[in-house]
């Protein structure tokens, strides 16, 4: 079978086919078989020519978080027909100019008002979580279009907090 | 003996605190917030009660009901952990008058240290050496501002009531300093419930060198040698380490003796820190008393071989130090790592959320101090501090390399945590060698980017990822048969256990 | 330094040697039966290759195909654990010829130690008190008849090749002899694949008590004081602890220098131990020399502060021995409990199956060298340790309060296990009182029957059960529901979560 | 709900509802509120009356394994009508006749014949398991009636070995 896998925005193709009691990989480059075991739901045992990997596994929603030999991946199942690299694309512009909550937190301060003009790196508005600060700064010139929220509010991970615009719209 | 203790944290220090009761068979007493009802301090105490909804403020904040609290268990006496209530000296006083024993110094003591404006004079005055600093209070901002040009740029803002970097800014324009004493004086507020800050001179590239002391209540003082705690990023600690690269045997004892006298000169009881800042030259400036069990005690503990939770609740009770100065031995090498729920590669951005997965560290000289568990949540509200891993080693380089094994060992899904940054860290060159500094992240991890991962675990992962996809649509086809084997234990004999080829 | 070592083991000891190899920077192959694929040492080696059927004579013990698997995977090295090869001294030759080296003494001495009736006649001569006992290998039946009734009843059946209890027997009388013979040949035969024994006069309610030793290539020797192993059921250790309580300085500075001597006039290199009974007039005899490392070395290392797996691999590299003598100090006390597979309220039957559930114990002072985990199965082959817990404090009553503690943090699901009789027996007032013989569990636990368990524990796992049963009720009515919620992590803010009430 | 469950051959009822945000445990004696969760997949936090416990739970087809303060239970659902008790007293009977494997193991002897008298206490065979030879004794005094295994066969628990049969028969 073919997997096609998203790991930090890069499309990965892997095949897996079942023969016997192994697995035969093929990588693009390469391929070999591998000795493939659910140890226990959260890990999985690979051998491969000999050599032994101990990968942890769990799972959650389309999210896949892995870990082997200290290093962490994240890996998902890429959206309908490769669309996702695209809507990336799209979806890093539109950050610029929306700006959200880095992580789940309150809203200590909001530093500007709607039509304000803003520089780079200004100081946006302070969310706190886990008892740290954290400034959350304008990447762009321009200005600020509207504001969601308001000081005290609890928002969510990725939670639109303002929205910019830039200045060359003008 | 103590015969109830209140336990007034949450997190691994509460687990650590609720295992030296045990050992002491004395019954230990959660406290939690609504948040908390499922965190790991709350199970593993003989009781737990909810003192308030999952702020701070309403709940570990709350004195009143924590007193009551313990009042209504029975408990004769309350643990304060560190952050929180541990070094609020209204607090202690409040305890004290309830007659109920407070686990740290007497409030006094802890009043005075607690208040780095009028401890900084007394030690100026008993012949300490201090940071050039700010003398009092400041009144207005105007007064900030001219303190700050008395001192000279860079200077740094500290907060009067705490520790652990909160509230703690660098300043190096007097541009800089309105909006970042506003800050500092905002996460103190928020942290320790009380704004005041003062100035001190910013030392460059200092190490962070404090030592652990123990008093009983009839004068008698040790200290347990020193612990460098120069690996900081947001003013805060994530590697400490015991013994010191930058002492040496002169230099250690000149500044355990300075420790102790601190410890007298402030009326100080129980287990306390006297932290020193070391430059370059090795000179070393008195910084604060930390009144509280520190996080990082551990690494004091593997090396001297004393349980210092113990000692505090022995001391509590009115017991004598068992030992005497000369009795205490370092031996070996420790190092501590802090495991926090945040991102390295975005600015340490705290991550909460939910604990998919957590494999612990093993093995020789290998201890894990931890709060957490698979599948716990971890709450927005409180410190981002996880978990400990300390190791111990006949020798330093020993230590370095049972780190970064332990650290690879050590799984943690679901949420960001610091584990792999550390790794780094301590395989750092820099580290190795021992040039530890408080500037060690910014110079050597500014520019901390997500690395490259090598293409062979990548493609493990991709396997990995196959299999359970593959694993997924067979378990499906044939859900009833696979149940079964899933949840079987071994009570038939067969297939290629007896002998056979698989 | 050694290149690449193969673990010719299996289980908690093999995983413990991969942790020293990774700390030491040195790649680890384990190798593994059929029935061992998903144990733990395969996982976590650097390579892992399959060895042979289940049956540890047709894999573990496959002297041929161990060495041609170090061959083909470029080892240079073979560490033997305990058990199977580990005190073969033809294993140790053949490795010896074709230049791999075997990670324990050198063939010779191996030989020499391993023949327990040359060993004992060795000692005799250099001057090292024995137990009485057979002087040679009797021909047949009616020899060891005579030197039974010469020796005089009790005697004791020992393995000639053997030790940790495999093919000891005690015989009363005459009558006993023959079967006790041939069930202690046939243990011994699939133990160590020699069916030798031979007798000696059984010393009653002795103390076991032995002395870890270190020796270079060089000739340099050092002991790391003892231990004592009396806690023992079927003639094998449970519990092990040092210091002992039955010696003296005195008295250990003297067995001491007994267990170098010892060690000298066998040409002995790398790590062994020196086995000898302590009878009630603290008089000592020389039992054997246990070749190998052994399954209690972690007290040692707890309190002298030394990594024996290390220095067995430094010593093996042709390393000098890093310490003296008078360098090696005992600090605090540290026992040791095995975690074995067995029913105690039967007999001590075997449990073999799969684990359901693991929950480690930890906690500053405790450590856990362990070979499963949560999941695993424990197969009929092998012998049935699965793990040991370690403590260490500052003293020994600490040390037993804090592995009281940590057997009831030990949680093993699904099969039966010796953690609750082990802390039974810690907690036992002779225990405690340091009286502790080699006849303690027939003493004190001979009539181990199950014990009514408290009503309130009964209680709570009705309720448990109960609840279970509701959720499974409940689960299935919203099973898709209840499956969104187990899974999801917490991406939603909502609920109690902010700051509401539950 | 009423609950019934047997815990060493003895068996207990218990009954639990939902109330809210807890649950009413009547236990025969007392009834009170308990807080409970699943804090994961086994594990159960069970709070009464502000004590705190954590019980560790297995299941395993229709037994439940559970360990709390160090002390272990083995639950399992009653059979149908109570009928369980009455079967144990007569399995309990059988059990001395058919001598089984008391767990999974390999024979390494069979010390009687077909036919052949025996005492009680008298070893019948040998089964080995996890490198320990373990003595099957006869638990009563009669005869051998049928032997099912031979030496080097592996046996799981509970297989029959030997059937045997009284003295007082003849």
């Amino acid at each position: 079978m073919e997997f096609e896998f998203l790991i930090d925005n890069a499309l990965h193709k892997i095949s897996l086919e079942k023969k016997e009691n192994t697995f035969v990989v093929s990588d693009g480059e390469k391929t070999y078989e591998a000795d493939i075991r659910f140890i226990s739901p959260n890990i999985i045992s690979i051998i491969i020519e000999g050599r032994s990997y101990r990968v942890y596994f769990a799972r959650d929603r389309e999210k896949r978080f892995l870990s082997l030999e200290g290093q962490q991946f994240t890996v998902q199942e890429p959206l309908e027909g490769g669309e996702s690299l695209q809507k990336d694309e799209i979806r890093s512009r539109e950050d610029e100019l929306m700006v959200k909550a880095p992580m789940p937190g309150k809203v200590i301060k909001i530093d500007v008002s709607e039509k304000e003009e803003v520089r780079k790196n200004q100081t946006l508005a302070v969310v706190e979580a886990m008892k740290m600060e954290n400034e959350i700064k304008s990447t762009i010139e321009g200005y600020v279009k509207k504001i969601f929220v308001s000081a005290g509010e609890l928002v969510d991970s990725e939670k639109p907090l303002i929205e910019l615009e830039l200045k060359s719209k003008e | 003996m103590l015969k109830k203790i209140l336990i007034a944290n949450r997190g691994e220090i509460a687990v650590r605190i609720i295992k030296a009761c045990q050992e002491m068979g004395i019954p230990s007493v959660a406290v939690y917030s609504e948040a908390d009802r499922d965190s790991l301090h709350v199970q593993l105490a003989n009781e737990a009660v909810c003192i308030g909804p999952a702020p701070a403020i309403e709940s570990y904040l709350n004195m009143g009901r924590i007193i009551r609290t313990a009042h209504e268990v029975g408990a004769d006496s309350i643990h304060p952990g560190y952050g929180f209530l541990a070094e609020n000296a209204e607090f202690a006083r409040r305890c004290e008058k309830e007659k109920i024993v407070f686990i740290g110094p007497n409030s006094k003591a802890l009043a005075l240290v607690g208040d780095k404006v009028r401890s900084r004079q007394t030690m100026e005055k008993a012949g300490v050496p201090i940071i050039p600093g700010m003398k009092g209070i400041a009144k207005d901002f105007a007064e900030f501002e001219s303190e700050a040009k008395k001192i000279g740029y860079p200077v740094m803002i500290k907060a009067s009531a705490g520790g652990g970097g909160k509230g703690m800014r660098v300043v190096h324009d007097s541009e800089e300093l309105k909006s970042s004493l506003e800050a500092g004086m905002r996460e103190a507020k928020s942290a320790f419930g009380d704004e005041s800050v003062y100035l001190e001179k910013f030392i460059e590239e200092p190490r962070h060198v404090e030592f652990q002391a123990l008093a009983d209540n009839y004068g008698n003082i040790v200290h347990l040698f020193e612990r460098e705690c120069s690996i900081q990023r947001r003013h805060q600690k994530i590697v400490e380490e015991t013994p010191s690269q930058a002492l040496d045997p002169k230099l250690r004892a000149r500044m355990g003796e300075t420790a102790k006298k601190v410890i007298k000169v402030s009326g100080y009881n129980n287990a306390g820190t006297v932290e020193f800042l070391l430059d370059k030259d090795k000179n070393f400036y008195f910084l604060e008393v930390n009144a509280r069990l520190q996080v990082e005690h551990p690494v004091t503990e593997m090396t001297t071989g004393t349980d210092l939770v113990h000692q505090q609740i022995l001391i509590a009770s009115g017991e004598k130090l068992p030992f005497s100065q000369e009795e205490i031995i370092q031996r070996g090498h420790s190092i501590e790592c802090r495991i926090y729920a945040e991102d390295p590669n975005q600015d340490f951005l705290p991550s909460s959320g939910k604990v998919l997965f957590l494999q612990d560290p093993v093995g020789p000289g290998v201890r894990h101090d931890c709060g957490i568990y698979s599948g716990c949540e971890v709450p927005i509200y409180y410190d981002p501090i996880l978990a400990k891993v300390i190791v111990w080693a006949e020798n330093r380089n020993k230590a370095c390399l049972r780190m970064i094994n332990a650290l690879d060992d050590y799984v943690v899904l679901g949420i960001k945590t610091t584990i792999h940054f550390l790794k780094e860290v301590i395989s750092h060159p820099q580290f190795k060698a021992g040039n530890t500094t408080t500037s060690f992240i910014k110079m050597y991890f500014d520019e901390q980017e997500a690395k490259k991962k090598p293409d062979e675990n990548l493609k493990l992962a991709l396997i990995a990822s196959a299999f359970d996809s593959l694993d997924k649509t067979q378990v499906r086809k044939t859900a009833e048969h696979k149940d079964k084997e899933v949840f079987s234990p071994w009570l038939t004999l067969g297939k290629w256990r007896l002998g056979g080829k698989k």
